[in-house]
This record gives C-alpha cells, structure tokens and sequence, in this order.
C-alpha cells in the first residue's frame, strides 16, 4: 500500500480544486439564510473552474503518469480534454451566474455545485485508466444531469426532461455495463490497457463483437447519436438553458471522450472475426460510419422544422455529433486531433449561442425564435454576436467552426480509399444546415421587431460568456495557430495507446 | 501589410470607419463607402500599369506562416503547413481589376439604395474584400474563405435589400452557392490531404511532376482524379451557373438591389470561370480532357437554352439573367475547346461580360428607380423623355449581342474560335445562339426605347404621372460612361487584356500538353 | 456449463428488461426494468468473477459499484417521477408529452 | 457436531438431516415465543404490580399462551370484500418466513449452530429487511385505511431505523474482521464488544427494538391510533403469524445481541466450567428481559420524534462511532 | 470449504421452506378446525365502526417517499462499509483515510437533507 502514499497526488490538482470547491459551495449554501441571494456561489463555482483549468493548463508539461494502480491516469489525451472540459464548465457556470428565470424556482444554489460534480465526472473519465472508474465518472456525470435537468421542480417541462433523461441515461447505462460485463469476463481485469492486451489473446469473437456493439450503443445514447437521439430534444426543451447548454457541450465531450477511451483503447487491437486480419474496431468501422451519417442526416433535416430555439439548438447539436463520429468513424492518424480541435470550436460557438438563447428565454419567457425577430434593431452588438455563433455553426470561413470542418474533411479523406461517401454526407448535411442556421439569421436581421418591448440589460455572467465565445471563435477562425499551438503540447497523443 | 493584403483588405478600413458613422447620415454614409472603394480601385490600376510595363507580378506574393494543421513525426516538414498566402498573375490581376472598378462604380450606383444604408455598405464592402480576395489567393484554403465571405455578403444584402420576393432569392442563392462550396470543400480537403500542401502552385508540381507525386501523403489514383476534377466542375458550374442549375441565377438578378447585380453579374459569376481555368486546367489538365466535350456541349446548352428564355421574358431583369446564362454558356464553350484560343476566349468573355452585365444592370438600375418597374410591356419610347439613357441602354445591346468593336465580340469570337477547330459541328449550334442574342437584347431594349411611348406608369413615390422623367444623372452617367468607355477599349484594343494573359496562358497550355 | 448457464439466465433477465423498459408505459416499472437490467449485469460480473476463463475479484467489485450507482439512479428517478406526479398526476409515459416532437 | 456435517458433501440425506435439525430448532422456537408471550405478560404483570395469568396452567399460567393459540386457530377467519384476496393471504407468510430464515446463522453454541456464512451478518440484515415487504403488503391488501396507514408507517419506521442498526455493526465488524459470526464470537474472547462498542450497542440496541416494533417505537400498531395498525383486518391464525413474525424476531434479535456484543457462548472469567450453551441461554434471556422491561417503562414516542430520533441522533452518532473505532483500531491496535 | 459453502446454503433453503411450510400447514389445520359462517357484515372494512367510504388507497405524503430515497442511498452506501471493514487490518492508513472521506461526503448528503427540511416528519 506504500505506493499509494508515495503517489504524486499533484497530478490529480485540477480534480481535488473542482471537488473541493463543490463541496465547499454545498456547505455555503446550506449554511446561509434561505432568502440571501445564491447567485455569488454560481460565480465561486465558475472561479473554481477557471482555477481548475489554470491547474491543468500548469500540469501539461508533466510527463504521462498514472497513480492509483493505474486507475487514474494523466496523459496527453487527459489533459487535452480536460482543458476542453473545463473550459465548457466554466462557461456554463457563467451562463448559469447570469441566468434570471421568469418562470419556475427560485435561484438555488444546487446548480452551481451539481454542474461542478458533473463536470468532476465528465474529468474523471478523461483521466479513467481503469472499467471501473470510466463508468463510475461518467455516473456521476450522468446522475448529477438528470438532476440538473429537472431542477425546475414547477416546471412541468422540467419534470418532464428530467424523467425521460433518466429513463433513457438509464437504459444507456445498463446497456453499456452489460457489454463491460463480458469484456471483463473475457479478460478477467478491468485496467484498460491490461484488457487491450489480454484481448489480443481472446479467441470468442462473438462476444467480443457483441460486447462492442453493446458499448457503442450504450456511448451513442450518450453523444445522442441516431437512433438513439429521441431523448435529445425532449430533454433539451425542457431543462433550463444553462443545463441545456451543459448537456449539450460538455456532456456531449464527456460522450466522446468516453467513446475514445472506452472503445479504441480496448478494441483497437483486439483481432476480428473471420480471416480480416485487421483490428475488431476498424471492422466495425461501416457501422460507426452508418451511425454516424444517419446522425448527420437526421440531425441536420429534422433541425430544419424547429421554430424552439432550444430544440433548433438540440438538433443541430445532433448533427453536430454526426460530424464528429464522422471524424471518429474515418480512424485516420489525426482522429483525436481532429476531434479536439473540433469540440473545441463547437465549445465555443454553442455556448455562446446558449448564452444569448439563455437571455431571450429569460427576457421573453419563451424560446420561440420570434424572440430573436428584429433583435438587430435594439441590440445590434447581440445580434452581431449571435450571428457570428450561427455563421460559425454553419462553417463558414473566418470563425472556429471552419478550421474545425476542415480538419475532419481532410482527416475523412487523407487515407486511400478515403471515406469519400461520409465526406460527401457531411458536405450535404452541412449545406441543408445553412437553412436553419441562415433562418436564425434572418430573423434577427431582416424581420421588423417583434415586440416594441426592449430586452432587459444581459447580466454580467451572460455578457461576460458572449464576449468570451465570441473572441474565442473569431480567434480560432484567424488565427488557428493559437489552437493548434496547444494542441502540438500534447504531441498528437502517442501515448494514448499503450 | 505589403502590397496585395492592402489591396485586397483596404475596403475594411471603410467598413471601420462606417461603423462610427450614424445610421441616419446617408449622405456621410454614401462619401465613405464609395470612398472606401477607390484603394483597391487605384492600388489595381497601379498594378495593372506596372505589370504593363514588364514588372514581374510573382514579386508581389505574399506568403506568411499560419496554422500547421499536424505535425506527426513522418510527415515532412513542410506538409500540412498552411500559410497565408497572396500572389497574383496575368489571369487574376484582369480579375482584380475587373472587381475594383465595378466594385467602385456599384458603390457609386448604391445612391439609389436609400434603406439602411450604413449596414448595406458594410456588406457591400465586405462583398468587394471577398471578391478581391478570391483573385488574390494563392492558397486554396485562403481561396475559400474568401469565396464564402462573398457567400454570406450576397445572403445579407439580397435576402436584406433586395426586392419583393428577396428572402426566396437569398435562400435560394445560399442553396445553390452552399452546395457548390461545400463540394469545394470536399475537393479541397482531399487535396489538401493528400498533397499536405494548398498552395496553387506547389500543388500543381505535386500533381503534375511524377517526381514530386512521390512526396504525396496518400496516393490519388488516377481515378480519384477525374472524381476530384469532376466535383470541381460541378462545385463551380453551381456558381456559374450551367443549367440545369441556373434556377438561382433568375431569381438573384431579378430580386437583388441592382448595385449589387451589378457586382454579381459583373463579378461573381466570373469567380466560377476563374475556378474552371485555375484549378480544373491548373490541376488537372490530363482529366481536363476527359470533360472537355462534356463542358463544350453543356456551353452550347447553356448558350441556346439562355438565348431562347430571354427571347420570351417581358421583364427586362428576366431578360438580362438569362442572357447572363447564356454567355456563361460561351465560357464553357471557350473552355471545352481546349485550346489558346478557347481559354484565351473563355477569359475575355468573362471579363467583357462582367464590363457589360455591369452596364447593363446599372441602366436597369436607373429604370427600376425612375418608372418603378423594368417591364418590358409597361415601358416604351424613352428615347424621346431620357435620351441619353437610352443611348447607353442601346449600347448595352449592342454589347450584349456582341457587336464587333465592343468587347462582347472579342471573347465570343475567340472562344468559337476555338471550338471550331476542335468541334465544328458543336460550334456551329452553339453560333445560333449568337443569333437568338441579338435577338432577345434588340427586341428588349427597343421596345424600351423607341416602342410606343407608355407614359401612364407613375414611378414610385410620385402620384402624378410623369411627363419627363429625368434623364441619367450625373452619378449614373458617369459609371456608364466609364464601362462604356471599357467596353470599347477592349473590343477595340483587346490586346490590352491579351498580354496579360499571355504568360499565364502558355503556362496553361503547357501543363495541356501544347 | 457452468457459466453458460448463468450468462444464459442474465442475458434473458437483459432482454426482458430491455423489452419492458422499450414498450411499458408505467414508469415505474420502466425504472423497475432498468433495475432488472442493471441486475443482469450483476449477474454477469458474479459469474465472470467466479467461473470465467479469468477469474478475478475486480468482479464482485464492479458488482458493488454497480449496484450503488443502480440505487443512485433509481433515487433519482423516483424524485424525477414524483416530481412529475405532483404536475402531471400521472406515472404514465406516453402522458409525458408536453414537449415538441 | 454441526461442523463434520457441514463439511460432508452435500447429499439429499444431508439436506434431510437438516431438515429435522431446522425442525427441531422451529420447535424450540415456537416454544420459546409461547413462553416468551408469557414471561412477558407476567413480568409485566409483575412490574405493574399485577400477577399476570395465573388461571391455565397451575399458579403460573404456564398453559395460557398454548390456550391461546387453540383460540386462535379455532376462531374464523374472515377476508373483506374489498381485500386484494391474493396478497391478502400471502402477506403473513411473506412476514413470517424471513424471521424464521435468518435464524440459519446464528450460532448458537459452539458445537449448535447451522448455517456458516462466511457473509453471515450480511445475511441477517439482508433478509430481516424482508419483512418489511409482507407488512406493508399486508397493509395494502386489506385496503382497510388504518392498515394501510399502518403499513406504510411500519416501513418508514422499519427503514429509516435499519440503517443505524446496519451502521452500528460495523464498528463489530471492524473490530472483529469477519462478517462471520462465529468469528465475531471468537473475538470476543476476551473483551465483549459491549465494552468495546458501547456506543454502538446502544445504538443497536435502540434501532432493534424498533426494527422489532416494539414500545416505545410501536407506532405502526399504535391501539390508539391506528387500531391496531397493518393487521387491522386480519383474524384468526393469520394474525397469529404476524404476531408469530414478530416474536420469532424478538427471538432473532435477542440471540444476534448476545452474539455481536455479550460474547456469545463464552463464559464470563472463572465460571469457564458452565457450559456455552447456558451462558448463551442467560444472556439471551437477559436481553429479552430487557425488552420486556422496556415495554413496560417507556412512553410511547411521536411519529415525528421516532423518524427525526432515527435520522438525526442515530445515524450521526453511527457515522461517528465508525470513524471512532477506525481511529482506536489504527493507532491503538 | 466449497462443501460448507453448498451445504450452508442448503441450510437456509430448508429454513426457508419451514418458514413457509410452517403457516401452510397451520392454516390448512385451521381450515379444517375453525368454522365458516360468512356474511355480508363480516366482509366489511373495518372503520371503527362506520361505513367505509371512499378508497383507502390514498395518495401519501411526499415524505414518506422522500425518506424511502434516502433510505434507499445510505443503505446501498453501506455496503461499501462491510467489504472495507473486514479488510480493514490489512489495508491500513490508506484505507481510513479513504473510508473517511466517504464518511465525509456521506455526512455531507445528510446535512444537505437536513438542512433542506427533508428529515422534517412534519
């Protein structure tokens, strides 16, 4: 046991500030008087997170360790997406300090430390090196979301979320356990890279191909990849925006985190059924690649008939999700990259789009796009700002969400035969996403006001959020080398596999 | 900043100082942006003349570290390095210069957009820095990011400022030129991919030089050739546009400010030939080959197709749109002969074309603003109430039918020119359209001028009928005056246009194998 | 043998479950299914840690941490559903569709 | 005896030989609740300055609860209309057969004792909670309000208290290092965890009289509240196995107190020449006693009292006592 | 030791059988024993005396579901206690501390239900 002392526990910094802030927050918030405003937590929170990924940020130089007997460790894909997780957590966190609700409960403290559990969990399963502990983090992320969800608790539509998020997260759980359960029966050890190489030696095919099928459906419920998106919507509708933009950002890297760690670390070279002398994982690569077009497809067209901003936001985060298991399915040599650089920019174009949604849901009271008619007249630097998050979403040039495509065009493409079927997808998906994302567009920009009240002032959470988002996706449109220098930090994550 | 950012970026400074300006203030509004126009306008001009007088236009490249996409140990040090990179030839440099006095002589034309004018001229603007741009990139990715600037610029200001039914035209717009990018995208990333590089140049050696081959990152068979010369064609003939994909074109010729036409007619669609040129024959000339018939046949469609449609419009904007289509069509006629003299005619089409869309939709401009409609059948004998407005008018005709001495006739002549060594039989359908031309532009623009007079329409904003309308102002005759005046330098002097291209043509016709 | 027969019993455990999670509209015994699935699971891992060709203890852990997490969610779906019912006074879920489709 | 046996490989003759030997145990059991329901009711008796019976049986009523139980079998045995049949009969069982199971572990000498569990603790509490399930079922098939209020009563109660008394054997547990219960016997050779663990006695203590519903936390059968609580409607020999249940538990929770505190079989210093099998039988009367006299000496709590007692003073005080003896067993041991 | 194991549990199947054997076969005497004279008053719901009415299955209050949650996390949590216990002596230091700050977020949940009224019977 004197390994566990002599550990380098510094390693696990950035989660012992998230857990200790949280825990803090929860003692400050029981302690205070109900009616003193809770607001300052939510602030303390988004420091804890800002703090976190300053730890983080400092830790990146450290070479890849693992402590706990292998069950935590600290590698280059760690940390990278831990950066990315926390940075999204910290948005959020801002959205929710600046987040006002017309309708459904008072302000409660709980929102500030739940979303730093989650986020807890969803970095916790960045740094998992061990079954056990990827599937308790993503718990923990999950179970602190359901919460979040319903958090309204006079909300019906709260409620609402809540309980198909939990029907659903739970089906997805089960699934995905079931399929760990017979990957350990196979290898008798839950430490990931022991169970990558003991699967080489595995000689059932079967049950392995079914415990993968097990897993990937059970990761798709997760990213809300088609057809296991239904909940998506429904669930995105009904929590509260900042919960919603949570979901949908950070849960969702959260989701292909755990999809990397869970299925290429293991499968990457367990040997496939039949005479293919290739690996299980690129066997299995048309049924990612069908997944993930169905999700692009679905995601983008069903999108075009959303009039909720949320639900608009929720579909296109679909498609979005689409692209990524695109740039997941191709497993070419830049996949993590890609994927990076990618949730990256689509971190920093949702939230700040939830930032403003979140403003006109809590100025209107609602999240019909009419809230958003005519809003260049009375607020043209929001509207700007929201137009550029849109611009950024669709891909167009000069913003993050270009470089980001391209990266995972050309990673689609780079290998011969390229995955030319899924490149030509995306580039159809992506233009039918122009519609809804130049909707918006119009909306704010060329329809008459809608209503003659103007919105309120956008607290300073918000603000503070839009501003950040905005900088970040232009910074990444003109100037991608920002990006890619911290990406070159984590030289392109060689030791991810063992 | 060195010489060709500040040409392409100095419309910015305008959309800067614009952005102090208060909304209310036209007049200020009008002076800025049209002044913001005159850089480019000028720092062209200069190059122009320069490189007239035998200055090597490579020294004006610009190229600058921007991003490195990866930098996995076995790749070279070179691969996925991309840069910011400008550089202009012969070919590009007609383009820019195109851009910059149809750029300046819109902004002057824009005096008739009277709404929300501050955030029009942004856009305008922001329009010019794309156009310029595309001209200017040396890099595929810099080439693209300027083509959607010009995207999303055309999306505002027609869906924003154009007519009645212009949320239709924007999106239809957008559709179209989406799909068209976006297969472009799917071109460019795999090149991208492959070679690691997206410089112009470099990849051309790569794709060319058996040698250099060697350095690709990932083989392209030769069938992955043709499917990538193939996308760029179809991403292009989206932008052209060939038809059956001209649906787009229509609706944003009639339903756009006319300024801005001005600019898409005259500009835009010339982004398209441009393309064809640069990167189907630059890149790919073997597979060129392959679609060269299929290219000649879809100009002659295109040719006959726009010719016959115009013949039947009674609007004057249906007119033009479709004899846009239908010179598009002589492009792709110049290009499929695949000779000097088709490309050389393919290029002065372009050209020509931008200089008489340009005229002709500032006229239509004018007439949209003083009758308050462009129908042909509410329209007549204006020759007597705005005769110099019907001089011009009727040399636009002319031009747009390709009267020999005007600049429509060179690119025309020397693409059939072209056409008819390599496909007689082709060229001589393709020549009836010629005859439909003068057709569709004399039966329009005559009944306009010297039909019966149908001075019952009021124009909009007056309630009483107008007994004289006035003539061309002095802000519209001078832009006329000045594409008129370009109109026949070229067709006169087309050598003006021809020794620029010279250099970049031979290049060209060697990578065609003579 | 063994261990075919109890792979056998969890798989067919999972599927009903799965099956009623799919297709009941009572809520409660949809989360009652979940829990039958995630009970399936147990079973797996017992076995695996017993009678599989790698026996290990991580088994009966796994087991535990599986059935914590289990108790968590279920906690939270029950307050998810009593939150609902207090709305909605319903537990069914076709009746939960207040949302946009 | 019971060792030699349990080594033997499992045959049906073992398996019948068991059979007579849980039997027999059942018999001993049946005997001591007919005599525990007695003493109770004399002590009681006693206590309150009463005799108690004294008419069945000679002086000492030693026949009354044996009269009693022919009462009850021969008395009839009505089911509402508006009883869900089913689980109306089944509930008594469902109550009665777990109190009867977990007696399978427990040690009750040396030499007899029945199942050995390396889990046995474990076991106990895992089944004991089963109960819970045949009242409330209980409750809810007689659809009968004071039942129902009744039941659900009994299984707040029954919860909220299992987890002090599950928290509290843990400091045993933890001193012990087994969940074997002979090997909790064994280690307290020397030392009783009641000197051990007095706090967690105490806890456990007070959390089983109230997982065995009995005064002061008999609410769930609160005659003046509730009539008579879950089995409210129930006659007869049905209610008879409630009661049963609820004295085999008595049983039960008596003999599990001697094991995980008073040392079980071991004797007390120097009297080592008594046999094991008395030395449980006193300490187990002992603690019988002690329920006993509690019956008669407290009040009855509030219902809100009796939950906030569990949650708020229990659980604490378990929590603590855990890390207390954590901190004892890793500096002192 | 696997023959202790099977017969151990054979022993608790045999307990569970008298357990159930045990009132089958006291209420199938009873049966034959105790008379059966129904009627319509003697089916009734008893409501001390009145005629029933309404349904007893009424809805409940939200407490009792509240603390069948809580009931339902602290019991699970604390079956990591018994494993941990047992091992206790051989893991040492490392596992106090460990077990502590389980205790320590244990405690935490519990004055969050406290101090949010969950805990109120009232």
């Amino acid at each position: 046991m004197n390994d566990v002392w002599q550990s380098d526990w510094s390693l696990m910094t950035p989660e012992w500030i998230v857990l200790a802030v949280a825990v803090v927050l929860l003692l400050i918030d029981v302690a205070m008087p109900d009616e003193r405003s809770r607001r300052p937590l939510a602030w303390g929170a988004a420091l804890g997170a800002v703090l976190a990924l300053g730890a983080t940020a400092a830790l990146i130089p450290a070479e890849p360790a693992s402590i706990l007997h292998g069950t935590f460790r600290l590698d280059s894909f760690a940390k990278a997406f831990k950066l990315l997780l926390l940075a999204g957590g910290a948005l959020a966190l801002l959205i929710v300090a600046g987040w006002n609700p017309k309708e459904g409960s008072r302000y409660g403290g709980e929102f500030a430390y739940l979303l730093l559990f989650a986020l807890l969990g969803a970095m916790m399963t960045a740094s998992s090196g061990d079954l056990l502990t990827l599937f308790v983090s993503v718990e923990l992320l999950t179970v602190s979301s359901y919460i979040l969800a319903g958090l309204r608790k006079t909300v019906a539509a709260s409620n609402e979320a809540a309980l198909k998020y939990v029907i659903n997260g739970g089906i997805a759980t089960a699934v995905m356990l079931f399929g760990m359960s017979y990957v350990f029966g196979l290898t008798g050890t839950t430490n990931l890279n022991e169970i990558a190489r003991r699967l080489q030696e595995t000689n059932e095919p079967y049950m392995l191909a079914l415990a993968f099928l097990l897993l990937l459906i059970g990761v798709s419920f997760k990213l809300a990849a088609v057809p296991f998106h239904m909940w998506a919507p429904d669930v995105y509708e009904g929590a509260p925006v900042p919960a919603t933009a949570f979901f949908a950002v950070v849960s969702k890297t959260a989701g292909f985190v755990l999809l990397l760690r869970l299925l290429v670390t293991m499968f990457a070279a367990a040997p496939a059924e039949g005479r293919d002398p290739s690996s299980l994982l690129l066997s299995m690569q048309p049924a990612i690649a069908v997944l993930a077009g169905l999700t692009m497809i679905i995601g983008s067209v069903v999108a075009l008939r959303q009039r909720s901003l949320k639900r608009l936001l929720a579909y296109s985060s679909i498609a979005h999700a689409g692209y990524l298991l695109a740039g997941f399915a191709a497993m070419s040599w830049a996949m993590i990259d890609s994927l990076w650089i990618y949730l990256l920019a689509y971190l920093l174009m949702n939230m700040g789009a939830f930032a403003i949604v979140s403003h006109i849901v809590d100025e209107t009271g609602s999240d019909d796009w009419d809230g958003l008619t005519g809003l260049y007249r009375h607020r043209p630097l929001l509207a700007a700002a929201l137009g550029l998050f849109l611009l950024s979403l669709a891909g167009i040039p000069g913003t993050a969400g270009f470089i980001a495509k391209l990266h995972l065009f050309i990673g689609l493409v780079v290998t011969e035969p390229g995955h030319y079927v899924l490149a030509a997808v995306m580039a159809i998906t992506t233009v039918i996403s122009y519609v809804y994302y130049f909707n918006l567009i119009v909306q704010l920009f060329f329809r008459p006001l809608f209503s003659s009240a103007p919105l309120g002032r956008m607290s300073a959470g918000l603000s503070a959020a839009v501003v950040l988002c905005a900088l970040g996706t232009l910074a990444l449109g003109w100037a991608p080398g920002l990006a890619y220098n911290v990406l070159a930090q984590f030289d392109h994550f060689g030791d991810f596999l063992p | 900043m060195t010489f060709l950012s500040l040409l392409v970026f100095s419309p910015l400074l305008g959309i800067g100082l614009l952005a102090w300006v208060r909304k209310t203030e036209t007049n200020m509004i009008q002076w800025i942006g049209t002044a913001a126009t005159v850089p480019p306008l000028l720092l062209s001009l200069f190059a122009f003349i320069q490189s007239v007088r035998g200055f090597p236009l490579e020294r004006l490249d610009e190229a600058h570290h921007w991003v490195r996409l990866a930098d996995f140990p076995f790749l070279t040090d070179a691969a996925y390095v991309i840069r910011y990179e400008l550089g202009i030839d012969g070919l590009s440099l007609l383009f820019i210069v195109l851009t910059a006095v149809l750029g300046t002589l819109a902004a002057v034309a824009s005096l008739l957009v009277n709404e929300e004018k501050k955030g029009y001229f942004m856009w305008l603007l922001a329009l010019e820095v794309g156009m310029l741009g595309v001209f200017a990139a040396a890099n595929f990715i810099w080439f693209f990011f300027f083509l959607e600037v010009t995207l999303v610029a055309m999306f505002l200001l027609v869906g924003k400022w154009g007519g009645f039914e212009r949320e239709r035209a924007a999106y239809s717009y957008l559709l179209y030129n989406g799909f068209g990018s976006a297969l472009l995208l799917v071109v460019i990333a795999v090149l991208v991919a492959r070679t690691g590089t997206a410089n112009f140049a470099l990849l051309g050696d790569m794709l060319h030089h058996p040698v250099a081959e060697g350095q690709l990152i990932a083989p392209l068979t030769s069938e992955a050739r043709h499917w990538l010369l193939g996308g760029l064609l179809l991403a292009f003939a989206f932008k052209l546009p060939a038809v059956p994909l001209h649906r787009w074109l229509i609706r944003v010729h009639v339903e756009a400010p006319p300024p801005v036409v001005m600019l898409h007619a005259g500009v835009l669609l010339k982004i398209a030939a441009y393309g064809m040129i640069r990167f189907g024959i630059g890149l790919f000339p073997d597979e060129f080959r392959a679609f060269a018939g299929v290219i000649a046949a879809l100009g002659v469609v295109n040719i006959l197709y726009g010719a016959l449609l115009a013949l039947r419009q009674h609007e004057l904007k249906h007119v033009l749109a479709y004899s846009s289509v239908s010179h598009m069509g002589v492009v792709l006629v110049g290009l499929g002969a695949l000779n000097e003299a088709g490309i050389q005619g393919a290029i002065f089409q372009s050209i020509a074309h931008g200089l008489i869309a340009a005229l002709s939709f500032l006229l239509v401009g004018v007439l949209a603003d003083r009758w308050g409609t462009t129908d042909i059948r509410r329209l007549g004998g204006l020759a007597a109430s705005m005769p110099v407005f019907s001089g011009y008018l009727l040399t636009a005709a002319l031009a747009l039918l390709g009267l020999p001495g005007l600049a429509g006739f060179v690119g025309e002549f020397t693409a059939f020119l072209g056409l008819f060594a390599k496909k007689p039989i082709l060229a001589a359908v393709g020549a009836l359209g010629l005859i439909f031309a003068a057709a569709y532009s004399l039966k329009a623009v005559l009944n306009v001028t010297f039909g019966r007079a149908r001075g019952s329409q009021p124009p909009a904003g007056q309630s009483e009928p107008r007994e004289a309308v006035a003539d061309l102002r002095m802000n519209e005759a001078v832009p006329a005056f000045i594409l008129v005046a370009l109109i026949v330098a070229v067709g006169v002097y087309p050598q003006l246009l021809a020794g620029q291209l010279a250099a970049a043509l031979e290049t060209m016709m060697n990578g065609l194998g003579g | 043998m063994t261990l075919s027969a109890y792979l056998a019993l969890s798989l067919i455990l999972f599927c009903i479950g799965l099956y009623g999670a799919l297709t009941k509209r009572n809520t409660v015994i949809v989360l009652i299914c979940i829990e039958l699935m995630l009970n399936a699971v147990n079973i797996n891992f017992v076995a695996f840690a017993k009678y599989g060709p790698h026996p290990s203890v991580h088994g009966h852990v796994f087991a535990l941490f599986a059935i914590a997490v289990a108790a968590a969610e279920a906690a939270v779906g029950l307050a998810a559903l009593i939150a609902f019912y207090r709305n909605r006074k319903t537990v069914r879920v076709d009746e939960a569709n207040s949302l946009k489709h | 005896m019971m060792e030699q046996w349990l080594e033997s490989a499992p045959s049906w003759s073992n398996i019948a030989l068991f059979f007579g030997l849980g039997a027999l145990l059942l018999a001993v059991v049946l005997a001591f609740v007919t005599y525990s329901i007695l003493a109770e009711r004399k002590v009681m008796g006693f206590m309150q300055g009463r005799i108690g019976p004294n008419q069945v049986g000679g002086r000492f009523g030693l026949l009354q609860t044996v009269a009693d139980v022919l009462k009850l079998l021969l008395k009839e045995d009505t089911i509402p209309k508006a009883a869900d049949r089913p689980l109306y009969v089944l509930a008594p069982v469902i109550a009665f057969a777990p109190s009867f199971m977990v007696l399978a572990v427990v040690p009750f000498t040396d030499a007899f004792r029945f199942a050995d569990l390396g889990v046995g603790l474990l076991y106990y509490i895992a089944v004991s909670g089963l109960t819970i399930v045949g009242v409330i079922t209980g409750g809810w098939a007689s659809n009968n309000k004071y039942a129902l209020l009744g039941g659900m009563r009994a299984a707040a109660q029954m919860i909220s208290y299992e987890i002090p008394l599950v928290m509290s054997a843990l400091g045993v547990v933890l001193l012990a290092g087994s969940m074997n219960l002979v090997d909790i016997v064994n280690a307290q050779q020397d030392v009783w965890f009641l000197f051990a663990q007095p706090l967690a006695f105490l806890i456990f203590l007070i959390a089983a009289v109230a997982e065995l519903n009995r005064t002061p936390f008999d609410l769930p059968e609160a005659e003046s509240e509730l009539v008579a609580g879950f089995h409210v409607e129930y006659s007869g020999f049905r209610w008879a196995f409630f009661m049963l249940a609820e004295y085999v538990y008595m049983f039960a929770m008596a003999a599990l107190i001697t094991v995980l505190f008073l040392g079980g079989w071991h004797p007390v210093a120097f009297l080592g020449w008594i046999p094991g099998a008395v030395w449980f039988a006193l300490k187990f009367c002992a603690v019988v006693f002690v329920f006993i006299w509690f019956r008669a000496t407290f009040p009855r709590v509030r219902a809100d009292q009796l939950m906030e007692f569990a949650w708020k003073v229990l659980l604490p005080l378990s929590l603590a006592n855990i890390v207390l003896t954590a901190v004892v067993k890793a500096w002192f041991f | 030791m696997s023959n202790i194991y099977a017969n151990s549990y054979a022993i608790v199947f045999v307990f569970l059988c008298l357990g159930v054997l045990l009132p089958v076969g006291a209420l199938t005497l009873g049966r034959w024993l105790r008379p059966h004279v129904p009627s319509e008053a003697k089916e009734t719901t008893y409501e001390s005396g009145n005629n029933p009415f309404h349904d007893s299955r009424i809805q409940f209050q939200v407490r009792y579901y509240l603390f069948a949650l809580l009931f339902v996390i602290f019991d699970v949590e604390t079956v990591f206690f018994y494993p941990w216990a047992v091992v206790y002596d051989q893991l040492g230091l490392f596992a106090f501390v460990e077990m502590v700050l389980f205790i320590t977020l244990l405690a935490l949940g519990l004055i969050y239900a406290w101090k949010k009224k969950v805990l109120r019977w009232m």
